[in-house]
Parts: structure tokens; C-alpha cells; sequence
């Protein structure tokens, strides 16, 4: 199974897409024509469909088989959601058309907007951040522009060792250098150790809750107070909303901005890498220092504030081109009414209860890391895998060997050898069933020094493992014709 | 729940294994009176009364399709042919990872390499990343990627960049401490904003921001402002919103550009009101290690054969925190597919083909236009884009006509609300627009004149 | 061309490979003066040329999602989940062909399998084919098998089967010496009918064939009438149209058939103007090798690992030719497969759901009706559909509320020309009639009838 | 890759559709109620899902390669007509709507029709056949209908051994018997003994053409002119139409009725054995001997002839019960707009090229059964075979394991050990070049003994070989539940 690339296929001067003519006119490009057109071999429409059709074979997806990517939510995609974003009165049309034209787009992002507020019990959202990484942006700027509003910029933020990298990433891009809090034994932010980093130097603690150890931070209201009462904020990262949502609100626990990626809680898909979403939403302190443009109501029905007005304005400023992924809105409010208040909190406990069942089923052939109970995913660390020669890595390659994606390898940090299963609420028992047994097999054999079938695997995918220290010494990130 | 395979049985069962009576004890880590609050929204639906909503709410809008449509202004609307959507469709792309585990991903490793050499073929560079969030983000990134290379601060960005971007590039540099030139916008005179921003380059210059075909439709020869650049030791960081000029136009590459930027909703990707779009960035292959976003490169597996993996990932958030090269994590895999599809259906050769209709259509709309009393077309050279001034304001002009299921353009006081623009109306035309419409947008705008 | 990928180039290659210097020495055995004769149609279009004028045709019609609905007599409108046409469309189910190479064809074998087990569990019968073309083309199979079966060429037809399943098995035996006896309707008095149809059974009779829902939407119990069959040695062939109501009804197993042909289009299909359908066919295990049309099998292969066949050719064409069981060779193999996708989504628990969800509609519709004066309801047991006597002819009202944007049902004229029924008007209502666009019907026949 | 059947993943009372409540309702079913659901268990959405889609990846389909399976013309498949024939204006409308609201619908079967009569040179269609076999039915009807309004309905059809089944399966259904043509040595019609069988007991002769050789039968004016001096009619199977489409008009070769298997000349998707769809093109002598219904010009635009009126009908009857599969006439006259004329004659004259070109190449690896040129498919016998102890059924499974489909194996019945190779105009020369070298590598090794590379082909599929034996005598056609 090898097939070439698109330029190793094509023929130049070869199309596939039939145009009409242009007929007859004068040509007004001023002397900037291309001189040569782009050295891209095209194809006939067959050629293309099977070239894809083929790459496409050589994938993984939900739509295959369990996909237990802790951190990641890879749960079922519904096609209703792809239908709805395909039709042509939310696809096709154009983000800076009259509002009077597209009023049916506005009511979806305040219907949208209206669910993620009341979800998580926040005052104000901000729709137009383009992927989760992007909401963290959106939230850490907006404390910013708070903490600059009364005159007290701050230098510092504080962010535990088993965060996303994300979290310190957006915190330098903000300006802030980043401390770390330490973790108890128990897996959950020290209490004591973080209230005694909190001074007034700190803007903000990003913590994430379900943390990335798959638990529920206990301490959360203590430590939103602490946070509160130093004068900072509290930046939660809302990638694990998926295991509460409809069980407890954020705005209960004290949260100031938290994003949502709607393609973990609300199923819209990967794609392989994106497109992804991620609205914030804020709590009354922050409501304010939203980005621009946003839905508000008018007097003809829905209005677009675009552009700051006055100087009163506490916007930050405008995050993208546009109104944000649209596209991710329609499916993402799909899945909302598809769920309803009632799906969306049966889902919650679903995921944990699945998550739970994993891990109460593996301890003994594998190592938990923390005490039970956890939320949407369980930790494992390499302890079982201890004098075996099998390493984390290995073990998850086997996993395809067993025709399944491995889950997260080696995140969160905080643990060593860290495997990080997240089933989600979509997987039936039978099918968790066999993905135990898979595990429990795995782990004896690798107990039972079986070592070729780990330091080998994959034996059964379309490639052997690939040289990845090759590809980063020596780059190649385009094709070139060989001459 | 249709999307729940768990039955209540199984959920007992479970329980049971986990060895607690109710699932609530999973829960017990929340604090007390906070678990199970009431949540005032409806119950779920089915499929049926979930697709009369959306439906309901989609009806509301004017779709492109409805009518005579001449928007573009950083957003266009091309024909994608149908077997673009499907093979996008297919669950293994749809509903795949980030591929992380390159055994199991080729599909993805290898399109968004394809898609790396379209963009550098494109734009007439070295290298090309696998995607970021859109063309606007993606401006914001070379700006902080130009002070990364060159250590300098200061930034000038024409006046004549798309006023969403320039919006978007001061956000990006809000908190940190760069300097952005700003100039202001100039529709009626483009070689003047040109020489206003060549002049704008000093030694402490970062790199000079510009787009062509710029915000009103003019195109830029950037072969001086090139040279003078580099002479102060500035890079040139050249926007281009419309992905299908590449097929019409001098490549920025060949005029000297050293980050190249774009928005790729274009090719194979529809106008989703906005989202999600397509980041395009390429650069030289000197400046790679300071590029922002996700690699694919070339290797071989363990039998040496030929594979593609995620690669120099020591520039990004997961692996360098605090020190990466930008926060971002996610790219646009699926948009980027649809580019990269609709890209091999065309090929150099049919992309040059659509580039000529669409800039045919827009001749034909700039004469039409010409013809209208009340109407100057402020363009000599475009592409499929231009801006005329009107004798009262655009944006009534075109509130009227869209009244009357026409379309007409992007008033340009909608990009630039303060800069004494008002009159001003930008109009696209590309291949999807019949020659009826255009004659129809100009009786129009005759009688909307009169 | 955007579906041919040969080249001009490639073209004179490959002739030079086979010798002859010019395509047309490849078809020198046409007769002279035949070759390339004048083509009075237009020459290839673009993609979006082609999408333009089917679109234009397309709104010429008016689409049942337009307004209120409540056709059926044979074709009914139902929801069917996004997830069936997206699975249908997957290029390895849509894109393959009859499943000759089994160990290369377990996808499209194994549906049929499933396929198969799904329509003799609904039907209460044995054993399933693997689909015929429709249900009017299976009603007509089932009369040539009953003759083989019996050795009798009389059929006896009830007069409430749809009137064009009457003309097809009409057309089907008009050039055979079957006999077929052809009752007439009676939408007034079902069960007079049934009397009729029994007291029509002799020791010659190879077959009775009655429909349940009739086509009038009367429900009735075949018990007594299948016992009389049998008795006299004849076998007794159920037709259902409406395949939703396997989910309400008491099967036809269960009350004596010895066949059951069926419409499957209300499972998975949509209405399409009457075509693709989807014929089922189902039968008593001792009648199998008499049964026509493709079945599968399951089997082991050369590891003894289960999989599945095609198999019992020898009754087939390609096999026996002219002693074949029927001249069939294509079924309907797409529309099987959204029919066992759309039914393993609904399990059996959601078809009943499903049909009593189109039961209750029925009843409101039929209280509805039956409160506006001038309107009849004739029905006392039904499924999802009655018919009415109006006080004037139905063509006439059916088509005065058309044009008001309401398809209220059919006339029975139309499907019985010359039987005296102008007055009837058979409307059907889905679960995808909201209660709205009842009182909307009840409403504008109050007006039209007044 | 073990898939199991939907009915052992499912469960009892499970379902994957969400429905609104009935309401409150007084039952009307006259004790006529199900008793027991049907035993049908149901999966949630995400299970159907991941079960098609995982048997779909045991299927091979033209979108994965060549699949050159003579005399069923599997060529690419364009997803502009899926798109098309999903449009509501054309999928959500019924057939029993009154005329007046699908006068789109009306005007595409016109449109349809004009085209099929013009590309054919024949006066008339009739549309609503279901399938090829189907046409033929409807064909052969319509002469039957013709001899006996002229109170001659004559008992014998002439059929060549070389045609599909259908034929004289057909023809007995319409009461015939059925008498063979023999062929000469060249693979055509004996003109002198077919001249010799007609007599005024010979109601049709049937013939394909090109025939099921491949070849064009050259004799064919002269055999249509003895077929009418008999006074009999000449059917032709247009299942081969796709090689002469735009270049000859089976009206000028003397056809009364042929059919057009739309899924073959204009690429409705084959969809793993149908839906299909065969319109039947009529000559003047039979073209009032037509099923109904029909389109037809009405006063207020196009209406629908649905039954007969008056004495004179001369048509034979309803073959269906509506108007024919209207979803592939959308597809085939997206595809015939598609190309247009040019087009169409251009995709003949490249099957046509394709196919000599692979006779040519394979010529002296493998054994041609004539000499060329042949038209769009390739015949082989199995002499090139012979004493290899090679089958033609294992080099066919060989082919499996090459990543090919395998082409039409053992018909026609003509000649030994057939071989039928048919590539379609949408192969690529790069394509067919890989598929003859992978024949030529076939054929060399089968010659040098490697017996075993097929005696157990194929090695690389889902499956090996299955045993067809055992499904006939212990025939299991449905999953039973184990007690």
C-alpha cells in the first residue's frame, strides 16, 4: 500500500475541473502577470478521488474503532451536525453581508451563546476564538486588560506542572512569566504551597479543572478565594469541561474566563488537526473586557458590534478577521439540542463512568496512578511496565497492533511513563469490554517478556514506526521534482 | 439518546464493578451543593425537530446563492467542485487526530505534505506550514515571527492591509511591547500608500506588512519596496487574501518576500460566514526554525520505506511551554484538505484558468460599473476585486440593494470606520457570477443613484 | 474533460503502441458512412454550468419539505438520519459492483446478510432475498412463483392492492397464459372485499394476493382468508407498501402468508419521484429454491473464518438462462443498504416507536378530516393512512389546494382510472407531519369544500 | 478485521433514533397490533456508524483502483451527480404528485429522453425500466405487443451463445423459445447461418453489440436487413453502448429496440449490484409499442400519460409502479452535461483506446481469444495458461493480491477459460502501464511455476477463498439467534 503523491501522479497542463471560457476582454493586471504558472501538476477527477480515497485508508478515526486520547474527546461525530453547517443559508454566506441579511446566523450565535452561559453559569461569552488555544489568548488578554484597567498590570502567572503546554505558552504570549505550582501526592493542586505563591505580583493561576490527571480539583472553591483575595484571576482551561458539563458549573466554582473547545464537549470534529473553536466564557468582572465584534440586540433585531466605541470602550481589540468558526457554531448547537439539558448531564456521567470502569478494571494489570475516583479519563504510569524493557511508547504501539489508537503517551508529566485513557461517553460496555481485555493481554504479555511483539509494533499498520529524529535533522517539508 | 450506547443495565453493572452504589460517588470531589444544578434549557430532541430548528434559523439568512453577490473583501466565493466536500467527508480524515501516531495517520502526514508544496509552489517560496487559524492570525504571527529574526520591535503595516488584519495585528501586540506603524489606508491613490510605507522603513524596522492585491483591490508591484527593505535589514511580510490571484499574479516570492501570508478560504473552502477559514504562512528556508505552527516532514519507516511525520516540533507550545514560537495547537486539517483537493483538481494549469475568468468577470463588472452616473472605479490594475467611490454612502447604497436581493459589496467603512471612507464600496466578482448579474447590479445601482 | 485522463500525448502513444496511426482504424469494422455522424447536442459544460441548470429544474418542483404533505399510496415521507446517507455514500459501498469476488466484497455481502435477516424477522417469514427492484415488480415475481411453486396459473387479485401493482402484474403475465382473476376495489366495504377474494380461491387457484395496509389504507387480518388458501392448495402472497407498519401491525407471517412482497422505500429511502426503490421479497424456507432474485449465504473460507457469499445461483440468468426463476440481474443493492442501516439504527424497539409515533399522526389527521363538512372518513382500523369521501371530485380539490402549497393526498382516480372512486382522495401522514400542518389541511378543505 | 453482525452488537430496546412522543391518542389499529416487537436488537448511532463503516473497508470499489471487470463498464463515478439527485427539488418530491407541481421533474426525463433518442438515432424511449434486464423485458414486450397487433406473434428468438443471460432469460419470460447463433471463427455473428434460421417463426433476434467479445459486429447492416426481409424484429443489448456512444447511432445500424444501462455508459454508481436503471430507445416500427406512463406535451406544459385511453393504445402496460428511477436519471443527465457531445464521443473513443492498448501490451504474455482491434474490452483465453496447472479462477485471485480487482472471469461462454478485461476511458495511461505490468508479472509467473503465488490466492484480502459449495448445500440466509 504506497501511494505516490499528488505530484508524482499528475501531468502538467492536466485539470481536472472543466471552466468556461473567458471570453473577451482586456486584460487590467498592470504588468503583474505570472510568468509561469505554478509548477503543480494537475489530475483528472478520477485520479484525485482515488488518491485520497487510498490516503484516507491509511487513517485512524472515530470512525473506526476507539479512540482513547486522554485530553483529546474523541467522541462520536454526528452527521446531522455535517448536514446542518452544509446548508446554504449558514455555508454560503458571506461574513461581512448587511445584518439585515443574516439574521438567522446572529440568533444561532446568541442561541449558542445563551447554552455555553447557561452551561456554565457565566455571565458573557466570547464567540470568535478560533481553537482552545486561541480562547486561552482571548481569557488571559481579557485579564489583562482588567488588571491594566485599574491601573495594576501584574508580571506574574501561576500555572501548575501538569498543564497543557498551551497554558504557559499563552501566559508568555500575554507578557507574564510563568511560575509553577506544585502538585500533592494526591494528584491536585497544594493549597498551601499556591496560597503562599499568591502576592500581587500575580495576575492570574490558570488551573485546569478536570485537571490533566483526570481529577476533579477538590480544593477549588478554597483556592478561588485564595485567588480572589490576592487580586488576581482565575484562568480556567476548560479542555475536560466534557466530564462536568451539566453536573457543576464553573461559575460556581469561582472561574473568571474559562474556554470551551467545542470539538472535545461538543463533538465537532478533529478533522485530523483542526478546525477547532473555543468561545470563553466570563464571569461578571470580566464581562466587560470581551473582544470585539460580538451579537447584541438592536433595534431591528440583531445587531454586530464590530469596531470600539467611545473611550469607554473595554474591549481588547479584535481576535480575528471575522465572527469566529460559524461552522463549528451550527454543529456544536446541533449537538446541544440533539442532547438537550437532560443528554448533555447523562453524557458527563457516562464519560466518568466509563473512565472508571477502565480504571477499575485494569488495576492489577496496570498502575493507576492516583486513587479512584476519576473523571472522563484514567492516569496510568509505566510502574507495571517496570523491569519488563517494555516502555510507554512500545506498549502504545502494540495498542495498534490490537487495532486500536493509542491513548495520550507520556502527558501529563507529572507522572512518569504516563498513559492518559479517555473512552468518552460514546463507547458502549461491550465495546469497552474488549478494549480491557485488549489492555489486560497487552500487560501480561509484556509481564510475560513477550518483548518482540512491543519493540517491533505496529506489525499490522500501513507503516512500521517512522524515524522521527531523521525528519527533524534532516528537513524535507515540501516535494521537490527530482531533475 | 440516539449518541449513548450505555443502557441503564450497563450503567448498574458498572457501578457495581467500580464497586459504588450511585454515580454521583464518581462525583464526590465536587463541593458540597454544587453537584446537579439546575440547568433552564430543553430536553433533547430528535434528528427530525433538531433539523426543523436549524433550518428554521438557516432560512433567516440570504444565502450567496439567492441572488446577484459581489462581496469579497477578504472572503470569496468560488465554485468547490462536489468531489472536494466528499472525500472530506470520509470519516477517516473527518474524524481523525492530530496525527501524533504517524503509523496510523498517513493520510493526514501525507495531504498536509502535499499541502506544505502547494503553498510554497503558490507563493513562490521555500517552506510552508501545515496551517493556522485563518489569513489574519496568521499576519499577527509573521509580525511576531519578523521580531524573532530580525530582534527588532518596530512593525509598519501598509495602509492598504485588510482592516480586520491591522485590528487583529494590534490585539496580537497589545501586551507585548512591538511597535506598530500604522499607516493610513489610501484607495484613491495606491502607489503613494506604496511609497508611504517604503519610507516608512528605518533601522530599527522589523518588517513592513503589505497585501496585493491590496484591501481595495489594487495590485502592488513589491520588487522595490523589496530591495529597500532588506537594505535596512527589514523583512517583507506580503498578505494576500484572495488564494486564486496566485494563479493570475506575479508570486510575492518572486517579488522578494520573505514571509508570505494568506488567507486560503478560497480554494476549496466555502464563506461559512466567516469560519473556519485557512492560515496560509510561508517563508524562506533560512527563517524555519523561527516559523510558528505545525510541520509535516519526509522520512522512512522501519523498512525503509517513505512516510511522513509531525516534525521540528521544538519550536511548539507541547514540547517548549513558556519558550515556544506561539500558543497555538490546533492548525485547519480539514480546511487545509479542502485546498489541497480542490488544488490537485485543478493543478497549475486549471488554477491559472479559474485566476482568468474570475479576472474576466471583474473586468466585465469594472466597465459595467464604469458606465453608471455616479459611480468613479478607483482601479487601474486588480484582479477580481475593486472599489468605487459613489456620490453619497456605500453602506446605504447598499443596505437599498440589498433590499432588493442584491448583494452589492463590502462598504468600505465597515473596515476602516474612521477613516473618513464612507463613500467608498468594494466589489468582488469571480467565476460564480453570471454576466446577468452584473448587468443587473448595474441597473441597480442606476436607479439607486438617480 | 475533467473525467478523462488521457492526454493527447498519452493518446498518440497509445496508438503508435498498438499500430494503427488513427482512433477511428480502432472502429474500422462500422459499416461505411456510419462513423462520427453529426451530434446535435451541446458540447461538455463546467461543473458549475451543470449545477446551474439542474438547480433551475429543480426548483421547478415543488419539494414535500415545501409545506404540508400527506402523499402515500405507496411512496411515503419519512425522516431518515444523516447518518444513512452518509454511509451510503462511502465510496467502497457506492462504487463497487455486484459482489462476484467475495473475499473482496464482505462489506456489500455482509449488509445483505443483515439485510436479509431484517426483512424475513419483519415479515415473520423465513428466509429473504436480497432485494428486487421494487415492490410492483416483486408483487408480480410472487404470482410467477406461486405458479411454479403450484403448478396453477390462477391468480386471484384483491381488489384494494394498488392499482399499479395491478397493472404490473398485469404487464408481467400478459404474455404468459396465467390467468389472472382481478376483483374490484372497494374502499367503502374492506371487509366485502376480503369475502370476495376468498370466495374467488377453486382448486386451480395458484395464488390470492392481497394487500395490508390495503391500498385504501384499511387494515386487515388474513388469517381466515389464508386458511381457506391453503386448504384449497393455494398459496397466499401479501403485499405491504408501507414498511413502517411492520412496526404496528401483526406480521404477515404471523397471520398465514406463504410470500410477502413489499415496498422497503420507507426504511432508509427517500421519495425521489418514485424511483430507486427497493423491492422486498420473503418466503417459507420449502419455497426457497422456486424464490427469484440474488441471495447471500454465509460460508467459511480457506482459514475457516466466517463470511458470506453469493449463492443458490442456479435459479439466476447468468446460470440457467432461459430456465432461470426470472430474468433478474440487478437489485437494489444501495437502497438495501440504506435500508439495513437506517433499520439497525431503529432496532426493533424504534421501529415500533416509529410506527406508532405515524399511527397517532394518522389519528389526528383522520379526527380532523372528519370534522369538516363534506369530508368522509371511511376507515375504522388504519395504519398511517385513510382515505376520505369527499362530496366532490378529489383530482379537483387535490389539485386547489396544490396551488394554495398543500399536497393533501391522492386522488384514487389516479391509481383507478375507469372504477367510479373520483370522489375518494387517500391521504397518509408520517411522523414528519406536525400537528400544524394538520389543522392547516383540515383548515383549506373547510374553505375548498364550502 | 472480524466484523460482527449488527444483531450480535446490538441489544434489546436499544435504538439510535431519538423520536417525539406520540401524544395522547385513541389506537385505530383493530386489533391488528404487533404482539412482540420484531426481533431486531438496535445499536446507538455511534455503533452503526463504526460497523458500516468498518465493513465498508472490506469492500473493493472503483474508487479504490481499476476495476476491470469487462461487460459491467465500472468507470468513475462523479460526486457532482450524487450531489445533484440529493437536491429536494428532485429527491423529496412523489411521484403521485399532481403534474402541475413537478414540472422540473417532467422536463429532465424530456431533457433526458431527447438526449438518449439523439445520441441513439432512434424516435423513441421509454424511461421506466428498472435495470437492464429490465429494458430487455420491456423491449422484448414491445415487439411481442407489435407482432401480435399485426396478429403474428411468432414463437422463436435468436440468441448468439455469446449473450448475457438475460437474454434468453428474457425471452422466455415473454413466451419465446430460445434458439442459439452460432459465431464464426473472427468472434461475430455467422451472417450465412443466422440468414439460414430465419423464418416467419422468428419473432426477434437478440444481439449485442459490440458484442460480449469485445467486438464490433461488422456484419451488422446486412444481419438487420435479413432480420427485417424475415419480418422479424432486432433487439440489440446496449450493455456495451459505452464504446460506440457519439460514434455510431444504433439507429443507423438497424436496431428496433435496444436498452441503455445507465449505470454503465453514463455512470450511475453500480452501488454493489444496483440500483440500476435501462430506458429502452424504440425505432418508428415499434415506437407506439411503449409502456406506460410517458411524458408527454400538455396543454399547460408537460403532463404524464398513466393509463391507456381508448382502443388504439397500443402500449403493452405499466412495467413499474411509478415513473422509473428517477435518481439515476438525474445522475445520467448531470454526466451527459457533463461531457456533452464532444465529450461523450471522446470518452468512447478512450474506453475503446484503453482497451486495445491493453491487448496490445499483453499480446505475447497473455493470449488474446481474436485479433483486434477490439473495442472496449480486452478477451483472453486461458491457452496462455495451459500446463501451468493455473487456473483462470486463481489468476483472477492473484490479481486480488496485485491490489487489483479481478476482470470478468469465464464469460463469455465462448471461449475458454474467458477472461474479460474492460479498463474504462477514466483509467490513466500511468495506471493502465502499472496494471499491464502487473498482468505481464502475473503471467511470467504463472509460466515459471510459481503455483503457489495463485493456488492460494488471494493472500492479501480480508478473506481467502470462500467455499461457495458449502453456502449452496447447507444454505444459512439470515443470523439466527443461538439458544
Amino acid at each position: 500500500l504506497k501511494e505516490p503523491l499528488i505530484f508524482e501522479l499528475g501531468r502538467e497542463g492536466e485539470t481536472g475541473v472543466d471552466l468556461e471560457g473567458p471570453g473577451a476582454f482586456d486584460d487590467r493586471l498592470g504588468g503583474l502577470a505570472r510568468e509561469a504558472e505554478a509548477d503543480l501538476p494537475g489530475l483528472a477527477e478520477p485520479e484525485v478521488v482515488r488518491h485520497f480515497t487510498r490516503l484516507s485508508r491509511l487513517n485512524y478515526g472515530i470512525d473506526m474503532g476507539l479512540f482513547p486520547l486522554g485530553s483529546c474527546t474523541m467522541k462520536h461525530n454526528p452527521r446531522l451536525n455535517e448536514k446542518m453547517a452544509r446548508l446554504p443559508g449558514f455555508a454560503d454566506i458571506h461574513p461581512m453581508q448587511p445584518v439585515s441579511t443574516v439574521q438567522g446566523a446572529l440568533a444561532l450565535m446568541d442561541d449558542l451563546a445563551h447554552w455555553l452561559k447557561t452551561l456554565t453559569g457565566m455571565p458573557s461569552v466570547a464567540l470568535s476564538p478560533k481553537a482552545g488555544a486561541h480562547g486561552e489568548l482571548c481569557g488571559m488578554m481579557a485579564i489583562r486588560a482588567a488588571l491594566e484597567a485599574r491601573g495594576d498590570a501584574r508580571s506574574v502567572v501561576l500555572c501548575p506542572e501538569s498543564a497543557h503546554g498551551t497554558n504557559p505558552a499563552t501566559a508568555a504570549f500575554c507578557g507574564y512569566k510563568v511560575k509553577p505550582i506544585p502538585a500533592k501526592a494526591n494528584g491536585r493542586v497544594d493549597v498551601g504551597a499556591l496560597t503562599a505563591a499568591l502576592d500581587d505580583t500575580v495576575a492570574a493561576v490558570m488551573l485546569t479543572n478536570p485537571n490533566t490527571c483526570g481529577l476533579f480539583e477538590s480544593d477549588i472553591r478554597e483556592i478561588a478565594d485564595a485567588i480572589h483575595a490576592a487580586g488576581a484571576f482565575f484562568y480556567c482551561d476548560g479542555a475536560n469541561f466534557n466530564a462536568i458539563v451539566g453536573k457543576v458549573r464553573p461559575g460556581d466554582l469561582g472561574v473568571d474566563a474559562m474556554h470551551i473547545n467545542l470539538h472535545k464537549t461538543f463533538s465537532t470534529p478533529h478533522g485530523g488537526g483542526g478546525p477547532g473553536s473555543g468561545p470563553v466564557v466570563f464571569s461578571d468582572a470580566l464581562k466587560d473586557f470581551v473582544p470585539l465584534p460580538y451579537v447584541s440586540q438592536g433595534a431591528d433585531g440583531f445587531a454586530l458590534k464590530e469596531w470600539p466605541q467611545g473611550d469607554d470602550d473595554a474591549s481588547f481589540g479584535r481576535l480575528v478577521a471575522f465572527q469566529g468558526q460559524m461552522g463549528m457554531f451550527v454543529r456544536a448547537l446541533t449537538y446541544m439540542l440533539s442532547h438537550g439539558a437532560d443528554g448533555l448531564r447523562q453524557a458527563a456521567e457516562d464519560a466518568v463512568l466509563n473512565a472508571n470502569y477502565i480504571m477499575a478494571e485494569l488495576d492489577g494489570h496496570m498502575t493507576p496512578s492516583f486513587e479512584g475516583p476519576c473523571m472522563h479519563e484514567a492516569l496510568f504510569d509505566d510502574r507495571f511496565l517496570k523491569g519488563t524493557g517494555v516502555s510507554t511508547l512500545d506498549f502504545a504501539k502494540a495498542m495498534i497492533d490490537e487495532g486500536y489508537h493509542p491513548m495520550t503517551m507520556y502527558f501529563p508529566l507529572v507522572v512518569h511513563g504516563a498513559m492518559l485513557v479517555e473512552p468518552t461517553e460514546t463507547e458502549s460496555k461491550a465495546g469497552l469490554d474488549q478494549f480491557i481485555g485488549a489492555l489486560k493481554g497487552l500487560a501480561d504479555a509484556a509481564k510475560a517478556g513477550e518483548t518482540d511483539r512491543f519493540s517491533g509494533a505496529p506489525y499490522h499498520a500501513p507503516m512500521g514506526r517512522l524515524d522521527e529524529t531523521r525528519a527533524a535533522r534532516q528537513p524535507v517539508l515540501r516535494y521537490r521534482r527530482p531533475d | 439518546m440516539r449518541y449513548l450506547p450505555l443502557k441503564d443495565a450497563d450503567r448498574s453493572a458498572m457501578l457495581t464493578s467500580i464497586g459504588v452504589s450511585h454515580i454521583d460517588d464518581l462525583f464526590r470531589d465536587v463541593p458540597d451543593g454544587l453537584l446537579n444544578p439546575a440547568i433552564d434549557l430543553p430536553d433533547h430532541q430528535s434528528e427530525l425537530a433538531v433539523e426543523r430548528h436549524l433550518g428554521a434559523l438557516a432560512r433567516r439568512n440570504h444565502a450567496a446563492g439567492d441572488g446577484p453577490f459581489f462581496l469579497g473583501a477578504g472572503a470569496y466565493r468560488h465554485h468547490v467542485p462536489a468531489t472536494v466536500d466528499h472525500l472530506i467527508q470520509r470519516g477517516e480524515f473527518l474524524t481523525a487526530y492530530t496525527p501524533y501516531q504517524p503509523e496510523i495517520a498517513q493520510g493526514t502526514l501525507q495531504y498536509l505534505f502535499e499541502f506544505q508544496t502547494q503553498v510554497a509552489a503558490l507563493t513562490g517560496m521555500d517552506v510552508a506550514n501545515a496551517s493556522l487559524y485563518d489569513g489574519s492570525t496568521a499576519c499577527g504571527e509573521a509580525i511576531l515571527m519578523a521580531r524573532r529574526v530580525t530582534r527588532r520591535k518596530r512593525a509598519v503595516l501598509s495602509g492598504n492591509l485588510h482592516g480586520h488584519y491591522r485590528a487583529v495585528a494590534e490585539t496580537m501586540t497589545r501586551f507585548t511591547d512591538d511597535e506598530l506603524v500604522l499607516l493610513d489606508p489610501d484607495a484613491e491613490n495606491p502607489a503613494a500608500m506604496l511609497a508611504a510605507a517604503k519610507d516608512a522603513i528605518d533601522d530599527r524596522t522589523s518588517c513592513v506588512v503589505v497585501q496585493t492585491p491590496d484591501v481595495f483591490g489594487h495590485l502592488h508591484d513589491l520588487t522595490a519596496l523589496s530591495e529597500a527593505a532588506h537594505e535596512k535589514g527589514a523583512l517583507v511580510i506580503v498578505v494576500v487574501t484572495e488564494a486564486v490571484s496566485f494563479g493570475a499574479l506575479t508570486s510575492p516570492g518572486a517579488m522578494g518576500a520573505d514571509i508570505v501570508v494568506g488567507e486560503g478560504q478560497s480554494i476549496g473552502n466555502g464563506l461559512n460566514y466567516g469560519g473556519p477559514y485557512l492560515g496560509l504562512f510561508a517563508t524562506r528556508d533560512k527563517y524555519l526554525r523561527q516559523m510558528p505552527g505545525r510541520l509535516c516532514g519526509e522520512t522512512v519507516d522501519s523498512h525503509g520505506k517513505r512516510g511522513y511525520v509531525l516534525t521540528l516540533s521544538t519550536r511548539e507550545q507541547h514540547i517548549r511551554r513558556e519558550k515556544a514560537t506561539s500558543n497555538i495547537c490546533t492548525n485547519s486539517g480539514l480546511c487545509a484538505l479542502a485546498f489541497t483537493v480542490h488544488m490537485a483538481l485543478l493543478g497549475g494549469a486549471g488554477l491559472k484558468r479559474l485566476a482568468r475568468l474570475n479576472h474576466a468577470k471583474a473586468c466585465r463588472m469594472a466597465d459595467t460599473l464604469a458606465g453608471v452616473p455616479g459611480v468613479t472605479v478607483l482601479n487601474t490594475a486588480f484582479f477580481n476585486e475593486v472599489t468605487v467611490r459613489l456620490d453619497r454612502p456605500a453602506a446605504e447604497v447598499a443596505d437599498r440593494l440589498a433590499a432588493q436581493g442584491i448583494l452589492a459589496g463590502v462598504p468600505a467603512s465597515r473596515l476602516f470606520p474612521a477613516a473618513g471612507l464612507d463613500t467608498l464600496l468594494i466589489l468582488a466578482a469571480t467565476e460564480t457570477v453570471p454576466d446577468e448579474d452584473i448587468a443587473a447590479l448595474g441597473a441597480a445601482l442606476k436607479e439607486a443613484l438617480q
